[in-house]
């Protein structure tokens, strides 16, 4: 193994994407991501989709490079076409999704060339809701809401203390913009481009782009070194 | 570099990194290596993660009558006492033993390997196999590892057609034979007692004792050694476990607790 | 010694399009002792009739278990049938592993014909000769299916395969139009009648048939032998009743029921077969 | 461009911890329910037991998705089992296909470490415990996993039984009754929620008993 098998892996990412938040709500899973892409500290791409369906009951969403994303992608099209060709009234379903994504992730990580992404999962299926994510090590687990990168940090306390079961959609979109806008607040690689896909039993769609209302004028914003003595 | 050109093929019957997912399961098992370009590098972070199970007082001697051969039964991790009751002499057929030194996988599963091929042998060739021979199956097995981080040291005592044998064989590929060894961390206390104590017309209760007295007193000064100290005697007709002691109760068993006599009674002191 | 000159080997096509060697195989399948597969909705019940090779052996094992959805029954080489199952144990296993869920029967099916197909035209290689009855069940509904060793496969509602399998046929033909709606116990009563029609008189008991089942809630598993001997004593009066006829069927019979099974379809070239009873062949290759 | 990260590494502890206790006829296994990794909990509600067979379980701890792997290895070798013999494999004999498992990875290993606890062929309860490369021992109870060495030393407190090494060899059962265990088993994992910043939240235990299995659950420290 010379340096030349170095250069066929990844083995610090381009360009990333950041957080991805998602809740399952009454009557599916809603997810949000921004659209930024950095390139290390600069914000290179200001229009990248990081969900994206899959098949009938899946969504995906994706943090992390979105080189790999786009990979992963490719994979997945030709697993659900192959599905598809079957045409025999089976489909893979967001568990189903999920179990290969993490076989994926984790082989990638054994083979120690890595696929970059920490991924979410969400789906219905048979009236079954399914939420869940994967990391580029391969650590895998369901929940009722998942948030990755910065977002484990700053929204899921939002998450834990204010989600519940029967969210309605209305309900679930306002607490994912709540969580988008803290991150927005405290993650610099966020932008104001926020976009929002759900999930039922009837399948997906993914909403159009829209920015949140901000507020700068908090004074922490304004002099956040008031209250620090001793500090800049 | 190498163009990896294999995604802009149109259509592949399997789907790209299905393969390699699943294991195959029925095909027998086989050592998996890291795909790391620095292994030694790996090898040592994935130890140090990891910690197996180390630290030992083991020996064997031979003696007029046969092989005697004790260890103690402590397994730690770093500071960490793992376990007090690892069964460090390990009976490969019933008429040898080995002992465990090193990383306690390491040693479990080769001598069970070990075990295995002397079985096959002597099937093969309708007799047991000589301690040289088993010895020497061993220390080629660890051989073939050398420098990737396996961590053995053990004895391969037994009675064979040519009577009593004893080999030392370790992970770095050395294969000695001699009448007296001790292994691992306590070993150098353990030597102390025993090269002092040995003789080679022992009795059975002779030498039993000095290979007990060898491991209490390498646990009583080697904090990774401890537990029970047990000895096992090969003869003519294999072997036996002749003592199993809990080597905190042997240490008053060695230092009997007299009641302090009294040198001097407080007595009123005479009128001055 | 040959039966004719396009019969060497498996690639060799004979002037009436026909490879031989292929259909000697599914000869292979008609010699074997009888099983026997229906279905219902939610329920699939497999039965066979267990010979032993002499009086002193113990018969071979004819039905297996692939996976918690899935088994098969087979008739002709038991030896391949269970290189065939172990095969279709690893692809479930293997599907399961990465999908953490259950290989949709279809698909097994496919992969099962496919491999039987590469037989039909290497010429080094020999096609399985054995037929397997594949019953399992997925999110699409309960369903049985039959491998041929030609690489065809057909779904059907019920279907008997091996020895005297056409007085089962005969039965099943009977009755199938009900088989959706059956409960579960009126299918294993079906089976044990259809297994009974192969025997030719013979007693049915549970010594010489093997029962498994699988449906909605139920796991593939193979009945032990008390239960399928309750199930005969329970059936066996109310049988002799429902099916007068049956018992009375001549052998002869097994002959002349050509194209009975839906896509038995006779080859234009049938006569050309030196094969006795063509009429029974289930399929065209 | 800056490295954001100069390297990655393929293992992360998920902590949490495992407890094993057997008894004359029954065998407790018991794991928290938390899953984190640093300071960060990534879920309150992930089972770290996983029942391998009728009468064996096994409560891992480390890397989840070393032992996730781990456990499907295991379930499809056992499935296999299955097939070729037609029963159910027993407790030692799943204890020493996990032994070889863990070995077959020795120069890339699963960082997951384990307790194993079931039946045995004559009904006793029985403990595996292990290290990370496949070591292992039958003992009377263990504990594995980031509490192992809160709850270890409190278990030989409690339970201590003479060394099975002993000759003249002496009775070494576990003392307890049933419940009297899984009342242990519960007292533990709350001191160890009290001290370990890796267990917490969830306590989820499964007794194996001659009558079958059974599970309960029990809240823990969810800070």
């Amino acid at each position: 193994m010379g340096s030349g098998a170095d250069s066929e892996r990844t083995l610090y990412p381009y360009v990333t994407g950041s957080s991805v938040v998602a809740i399952k709500y009454k009557d599916g899973i809603l997810m949000a991501a921004d659209m930024g892409g950095s390139y290390g500290s600069t914000l290179r791409y200001k229009s990248i989709e990081r969900l994206k369906p899959i098949g009938k009951h899946t969504l995906l969403g994706a943090s992390g490079e979105i080189s790999d994303f786009q990979e992963i992608l490719r994979f997945l099209d030709e697993l659900i076409l192959n599905d598809n060709m079957w045409d025999d009234g089976n489909s893979l379903g967001p568990k189903e999704v999920h179990n290969y994504l993490t076989r994926v992730m984790y082989n990638r990580r054994n083979k120690f060339n890595p696929l970059w992404n920490s991924l979410v999962i969400g789906g219905v299926k048979n009236g079954q809701k399914y939420l869940g994510m994967v990391n580029m090590i391969g650590i895998n687990f369901n929940d009722n809401h998942v948030a990755t990168g910065l977002g484990n940090h700053l929204a899921r306390p939002i998450l834990r203390d204010e989600w519940n079961e029967n969210l309605t959609f209305e309900e679930g979109v306002k607490l994912l913009e709540k969580c988008m806008r803290v991150l927005l607040y405290r993650d610099r690689s966020a932008v104001n481009k926020i976009q929002i896909a759900k999930i039922t039993e009837e399948g997906t769609t993914v909403f159009p782009p829209f920015s949140l209302k901000t507020y700068w004028e908090f004074s922490a914003f304004k002099n956040p070194a008031a209250s620090a003595v001793g500090s800049w | 570099m190498k163009l990896d050109t294999s995604g802009f093929e149109s259509f592949s019957t399997q789907i790209e990194p299905l393969d390699g997912i699943v294991g195959d399961f029925s095909a027998a098992p086989a050592f998996e290596l890291p795909n790391s370009t620095d292994f030694d590098g790996f090898q040592k972070e994935a130890i140090q993660m990891v910690k197996p199970a180390k630290g030992t007082t083991t020996l064997a001697f031979i003696f007029k009558e046969g092989v005697m051969v004790a260890a103690d039964s402590r397994a730690s991790m770093g500071g960490y006492i793992s376990s007090q009751s690892v069964k460090k002499i390990i009976e490969i057929n019933p008429y040898m033993l080995g002992t465990m030194a090193g990383g306690a996988a390491d040693c479990q599963f080769w001598h069970r390997n070990l075990g295995v091929k002397c079985r096959l042998h002597e099937l093969a060739n309708k007799r047991r196999i000589s301690v040289t021979g088993a010895s020497k199956l061993l220390a080629n097995i660890l051989y073939s590892y050398r420098g990737m981080g396996l961590s053995v040291g053990t004895m391969i005592a037994g009675w064979d057609e040519t009577g009593p044998g004893l080999y030392y064989v370790d992970s770095e590929g050395g294969r000695l034979k001699g009448t007296r060894f001790s292994v691992g961390s306590g070993s150098p206390y353990a030597y102390g007692v025993l090269d002092s104590g040995y003789r080679f017309d022992m009795s059975i209760e002779e030498a039993a004792e000095l290979a007990r007295r060898s491991i209490y007193h390498a646990t009583f000064r080697d904090g990774a050694s401890g537990g029970v100290a047990s000895v096992y005697y090969v003869g003519p007709n294999g072997w036996k476990k002749l003592t199993g002691d809990d080597v905190g109760e042997l240490h008053y068993h060695y230092n009997p607790v007299t009641p302090n006599t009294v040198e001097q009674e407080m007595a009123e002191a005479p009128g001055a | 010694m040959f039966r004719n000159q396009y019969d060497t080997d498996v690639t060799t096509w004979s002037p009436a399009g026909r490879l031989f060697q292929v259909e000697y195989a599914m000869e292979a399948v008609k010699q074997g002792s009888a099983a026997i597969g229906l279905r219902s909705k939610t329920h699939v019940v497999l039965a066979c009739v267990n010979k032993a090779n002499s009086e002193l052996s113990s018969h071979q094992k004819k039905i297996f278990k692939v996976d918690d959805h899935i088994g098969v029954a087979i008739a002709g080489l038991t030896a391949d049938g269970r290189v065939l199952s172990r095969f279709m144990r690893s692809e479930c296993i293997n599907y399961n592993y990465t999908f953490e869920s259950p290989l949709p029967v279809g698909r097994l099916v496919v992969q099962l014909a496919d491999k039987a197909q590469v037989c039909t035209q290497r010429s080094w290689k020999r096609p399985y000769g054995v037929g397997l009855l594949v019953a399992g069940l997925d999110e699409s509904g309960a369903h049985l299916y039959y491998n041929c060793p030609s690489g065809n496969y057909f779904e059907y509602q019920a279907f008997a395969i091996g020895s005297r399998s056409q007085a089962a046929k005969t039965y099943l033909e009977r009755r199938f139009g009900n088989f959706n709606g059956s409960s579960r116990e009126d299918l294993i009563k079906d089976a044990l009648i259809a297994t009974r029609e192969t025997l030719q008189g013979e007693k049915l008991k549970s010594s010489i048939c093997t029962v498994a089942v699988v449906g909605v809630g139920e796991p593939f598993h193979i009945l032990d032998q008390d239960t399928v001997q309750q199930l005969i004593d329970a059936f066996e009066i109310v049988s002799e009743e429902e099916v007068p006829s049956a018992e009375s069927q001549p052998p002869s019979e097994e002959d002349a029921g050509a194209g009975q099974a839906p896509p038995a379809d006779q080859g234009a070239g049938a006569d050309q077969g030196a094969v006795a009873d063509q009429g029974a062949a289930p399929m065209d290759i | 461009m800056v490295k954001e990260q100069a390297n990655w590494s393929p293992y992360d502890n998920n902590g949490g911890s495992c407890v094993a206790i057997a008894g004359a006829d029954y065998c407790v296994i018991a794991a928290d329910t938390r899953m984190s990794t640093g300071y960060n909990i990534l879920t309150r509600d992930y089972s770290k037991i996983c029942q391998l067979a009728d009468k064996c379980v096994m409560a891992s701890s480390g890397f989840q998705a070393d032992v996730n792997a781990l456990k499907k290895n295991l379930y499809a070798k056992h499935l296999i089992y299955q097939h070729q013999h037609n029963k159910q494999m027993s407790c030692p004999a799943m204890a020493q296909l996990l032994s070889n498992t863990l070995y077959y990875k020795r120069f890339f290993p699963y960082y997951s470490f384990n307790v194993l606890g079931g039946l045995d062929s004559e009904g006793k309860g029985c403990v595996f415990t292990y290290d990370a490369v496949g070591s292992y021992e039958r003992v009377g109870y263990s504990s594995q996993g980031s509490g192992s060495t809160l709850i270890m030393p409190f278990l030989d407190n409690q339970l201590k039984s003479p060394s099975p090494l002993l000759l003249p060899a002496q009775d070494a059962v576990t003392p307890l009754s049933e419940v009297e265990a899984v009342e242990l088993v519960k007292t533990v994992f709350a001191s160890a929620a009290e001290r370990d910043i890796f267990t917490g939240d969830k306590l989820e235990i499964v007794v194996l008993g001659a009558s079958g299995i059974r599970r309960e659950y029990m809240d823990l420290r969810k800070d």
